[in-house]
């Protein structure tokens, strides 16, 4: 039951950030509610590749008494997760410059204050 | 902060504090990129660390004076001569007749030791080109992680060029 | 030459018999009188006398006909198309609830 | 040749590293530069030919990225390790697309985008979008087609919002928007492959298939984040805004972008599914988003002003015709009339992508090239631009035939394969889509009246020469697949769909008999 408990988290993190992209009309809030649904997708890829009481899976800091591999923790997901992070940070920093420049243009961050329409 | 009076400078205890950590904060960001492939870290993480010391640069002393210190021109170059050596360095494997991204540095005497198996604290002139992966991605962490901080402060209060 | 299931089509067929239509058009044309030419010079339209200076027609101004007498399906097309990116992406989701309910409801309702 | 076998990784590598170096490049001369961007283009298109014609002749390619050799792939326990790139027929199909329409937007942009400050970095991120477009199409593991997911939208992006006008800033960040979100879902369909399989490689993945309700639910996210991407009504609603306001070229380039996460779409609705899933339902929702695709983006294009907006409404619509012929073909998937017309119309399909490539690149460019001359996208300042600008005006009849359907041209080659396969499943499919093929041929007629015929209203010269040529280009290979539609649909388009439907090849290429 208690191991529900990142899959549930999961769940929130992803439909919280879903309602601030749809029905949040600041911009900013826009941003943030996509770096929480991509915080969401990360603990989920994490959540995956963990095994209880596993450690870290690097060989050479192996605490003894440790099985090999069983009692490490998969690193792929891991992996894929930091891949995600430093796409997230890419994205992130795109999207807030665009949300400058159109500040700058509209003086306004509302997301109903468009020009392109129709 | 008075922003009006200093160019956006902080107080001297902050400033001073920053120059003081300011080699500190370097140092522990090369650490982690040279140990990228023996503990956990690597390029990203210890060029996102060189870039956190150059924005607290930027937050302690004004980005008017840091804009006189780095150019955003220079922090693209790093960025792109870092780009370079990794794509070069993954090209090098095709040119070795084996394939793409192959480590063709193991065995040789730079980076290309064997680590025993086992509890140890590794050696640092192993991992053949990962190494050599984690500098460029270091330098490219750095370049465009700074570039970015750097052109939103100072997109402020002028036109500034976007990324 | 390319199979279709039902027959073929051919381009080079196509442009020979184009190029062959279009010289038998010219000798029928050829056959007409050519007197007939001068008077031709000057059409005739019923009730409207034509303007000397070209004009053009704005682009806002072609098919306003068709547009005016689709008015209510445009009405509601304009009012789906609002740019705003909220509902874009209120969209999607409708979407991706919609395929998932398609999806599961034979196992749902047997 | 000893570097024969490691082309694929040549075609997405070499873009990536002529990427950084053009900035370096830039400091000693533009010339230079200009001239290295347009070699490595080259280079590409030259290579994608030669990989296109191997795999059209030997079969799947396959290579292992770090492998001491590559055309194996390492197996542990039936895992693949390492990333795999895996080129089958469609694959190689879809890249021919993307190396023609960058090459044809490279060589445009030399006079087209002003010389300045981010020229360099127009063609890095030019670079990399190719490069981007590439990678999605050749992977053979899903993980990898997420980061090159990401780095296409990402640079797509910043190219959008290139000249930094109000319209083109929003049109960017709209896309980023839209992207984003669905390359997240996409990463969270990957993640739950992931939990039940431990496996991220698509032939891989698609031997162990199960079909549980967990992949129901992947099927679900990915079949919607790719079917936004590839802008079908009604998540089609980013596209009119973001191709409205890139540069024309650019503007190229996502029709060819948006084409790679069509090919996303198919890959995973045939090879990662197959007939494991319900296959009639996806065909069918697919259809549905073709008609829809196609009724809705052509009647909003006819009463469009804005000449780009006009055609990014066309794009929606042409795209429905793809969704059309391919969504026939998973509809028929299992049933015996899939040999006899399933194929035909998967074929018209996937013809009509390179098509639908080919002419709406050459219009945007035509549209790139009025605007570039008046400084307007709007179609009631323009008129009588036929007097002097003659080689526009002939390259975009030529597109604009294309694009209705009217014989010789290859659009209608393709669009008659779809209109006679759809005829046997049902005749309202074949109605709608002649009918949207009248109303396309309609709007265009409205643009050529408003911009190029009646009296001079603008006193402008012909657009500069590398821009022609890149237009010209684009022309020659319309009318190439115009007159020959029979020869090209024999050796590139069949192998390419029979790529697609014959999944235990794409599996065995990598598992091993």
């Amino acid at each position: 039951m208690i191991w529900n408990v990142p899959f549930i988290t999961v769940a929130l993190l992803i439909a919280i950030g879903l309602y601030a992209v749809m029905f949040k009309r600041n911009l900013i809030k826009i941003a943030i509610g996509i770096t929480i649904i991509e915080s969401g997708v990360n603990l989920f890829l994490i959540t995956l590749g963990y095994r209880k009481g596993g450690v870290a899976p690097i060989y050479t800091n192996l605490p003894s008494g440790v099985k090999v591999p069983e009692g490490m923790v998969l690193p792929v997901p891991q992996a894929l997760t930091l891949t995600s992070i430093v796409i997230g940070v890419a994205v992130l920093a795109l999207m807030l410059s665009f949300i400058m420049k159109m500040y700058q243009h509209n003086k306004s961050l509302d997301s109903h204050s468009r020009r392109l329409k129709g | 902060m008075n922003d009006e009076t200093n160019d956006g400078r902080m107080s001297i205890i902050v400033r001073t504090i920053a120059t003081m950590m300011l080699p500190f904060i370097l140092i522990f960001s090369f650490y982690v990129i040279m140990h990228g492939h023996l503990t956990p870290g690597g390029g990203f993480q210890g060029g996102a660390i060189a870039a956190s010391a150059i924005v607290m640069m930027i937050a302690a002393y004004g980005h008017k004076m840091m804009e006189k210190r780095i150019s955003e021109d220079g922090l693209s170059m790093v960025e792109s001569v870092g780009a370079t050596i990794f794509a070069v360095v993954a090209f090098i494997g095709v040119i070795m007749a084996a394939s793409f991204m192959y480590n063709f540095l193991v065995g040789t005497p730079l980076f290309g030791e064997t680590p025993p198996f086992g509890s140890n604290p590794g050696i640092l002139n192993s991992g053949g080109v990962l190494p050599i992966l984690n500098i460029a991605v270091g330098m490219k962490v750095i370049g465009g992680l700074a570039a970015v901080v750097l052109i939103m402060a100072l997109a402020g209060d002028e036109e500034g060029d976007k990324k | 030459m390319l199979e279709t299931g039902f027959g073929y089509w051919d381009a080079i067929a196509w442009i020979v018999a184009f190029i062959v239509i279009c010289i038998v058009v010219y000798i029928i044309r050829g056959f007409g009188k050519r007197e007939h030419r001068k008077e031709a010079e000057e059409p005739f339209f019923s009730g409207v006398e034509l303007p000397d200076e070209k004009v053009h027609v704005k682009a806002s101004n072609i098919y306003w006909g068709f547009i005016e007498s689709m008015k209510g399906y445009y009405d509601v097309m304009k009012k789906m198309h609002d740019g705003i990116i909220n509902n874009y992406i209120s969209w999607f989701i409708f979407i991706a609830v919609l395929l998932l309910i398609i999806l599961f409801a034979p196992e749902v309702i047997p | 040749m000893i570097y024969n076998e490691a082309i694929p990784a040549i075609l997405i590598g070499l873009p990536l590293l002529a990427a950084f170096i053009t900035p370096i490049i830039n400091l000693a001369s533009r010339k230079a530069r200009n001239a290295f961007v347009i070699a490595v283009l080259a280079i590409e298109e030259l290579l994608i030919i030669l990989l296109a014609w191997h795999v059209f002749t030997d079969g799947i390619v396959i290579y292992t990225m770090g492998a001491k050799n590559p055309s194996i792939v390492p197996l542990q326990a039936a895992v693949p390790i390492r990333i795999v790139l895996e080129i089958d027929g469609m694959a190689a199909f879809m890249g021919l697309i993307s190396c023609t329409v960058a090459m044809a937007a490279g060589i445009y942009s030399i006079a087209f985008i002003k010389e300045g400050n981010g020229k360099s970095r127009y063609y890095t991120l030019l670079l990399i979008m190719l490069a981007g477009m590439l990678g999605m199409e050749f992977t053979g593991d899903l993980f990898n087609l997420f980061v090159f997911l990401e780095i296409l939208s990402i640079a797509s992006c910043g190219l959008i919002a290139y000249r930094q006008h109000a319209d083109a800033v929003e049109g960017a960040f709209k896309y980023l928007v839209v992207s984003n979100i669905a390359a997240l879902f996409v990463l969270f369909a990957i993640a739950l492959f992931y939990a039940q399989y431990d496996l991220l490689n698509i032939a891989a993945i698609a031997k162990v298939m199960q079909y549980t309700q967990l992949d129901k639910i992947a099927l679900v996210l990915l079949v919607a984040a790719f079917a936004m991407k590839c802008g079908a009504v009604p998540m089609h609603f980013w596209a009119p805004d973001s191709y409205s306001t890139a540069p024309a070229a650019i503007t190229a380039m996502l029709v060819a972008a948006s084409q790679a996460s069509l090919y996303a779409l198919f890959r995973v609705c045939f090879t990662l599914y197959g007939s494991l899933m319900d296959y009639q339902t996806i065909g069918l929702a697919i259809i549905i988003f073709g008609l829809l695709s196609m009724f809705i983006g052509v009647t909003m294009a006819l009463p469009q002003k804005d000449i780009k907006r006009l055609m990014a409404y066309h794009a929606i619509s042409q795209t429905g015709y793809m969704l059309l012929g391919v969504g026939v073909g998973l509809y028929l998937l299992g049933s015996s009339d899939f040999n006899v017309y399933g194929i035909k119309a998967m074929e018209g399909g996937i013809f009509h992508i390179i098509n639908h490539a080919m002419y709406k690149g050459l219009l945007f460019l035509t549209a790139g090239a009025i605007y570039y001359r008046l400084g307007t996208r709007n179609l009631n300042e323009m008129g009588g631009l036929g007097h002097t600008m003659k080689f526009t005006s002939i390259f975009f009849i030529i597109g604009a035939l294309a694009i209705a359907g009217i014989p010789p041209f290859n659009g209608f080659a393709s669009k008659l394969l779809i209109y006679e396969a759809c005829y046997k499943v049902s005749p309202i499919l074949s109605i709608v889509a002649m009918l949207v093929s009248v109303l396309t041929l309609a709007s265009f007629i409205k643009v050529f009246h408003s911009a190029f015929m009646g009296p001079k209203m603008h006193d402008v010269k012909e657009v500069p020469k590398s821009m022609l040529i890149g237009m010209a280009v684009l022309t020659f290979v319309i009318i190439f697949f115009g007159l020959f539609p029979g020869w090209v649909v024999s050796h590139i388009v069949h192998p390419a769909v029979m790529a697609l439907v014959d999944k235990t090849a794409y599996i065995n290429a990598v598992m091993g008999g």
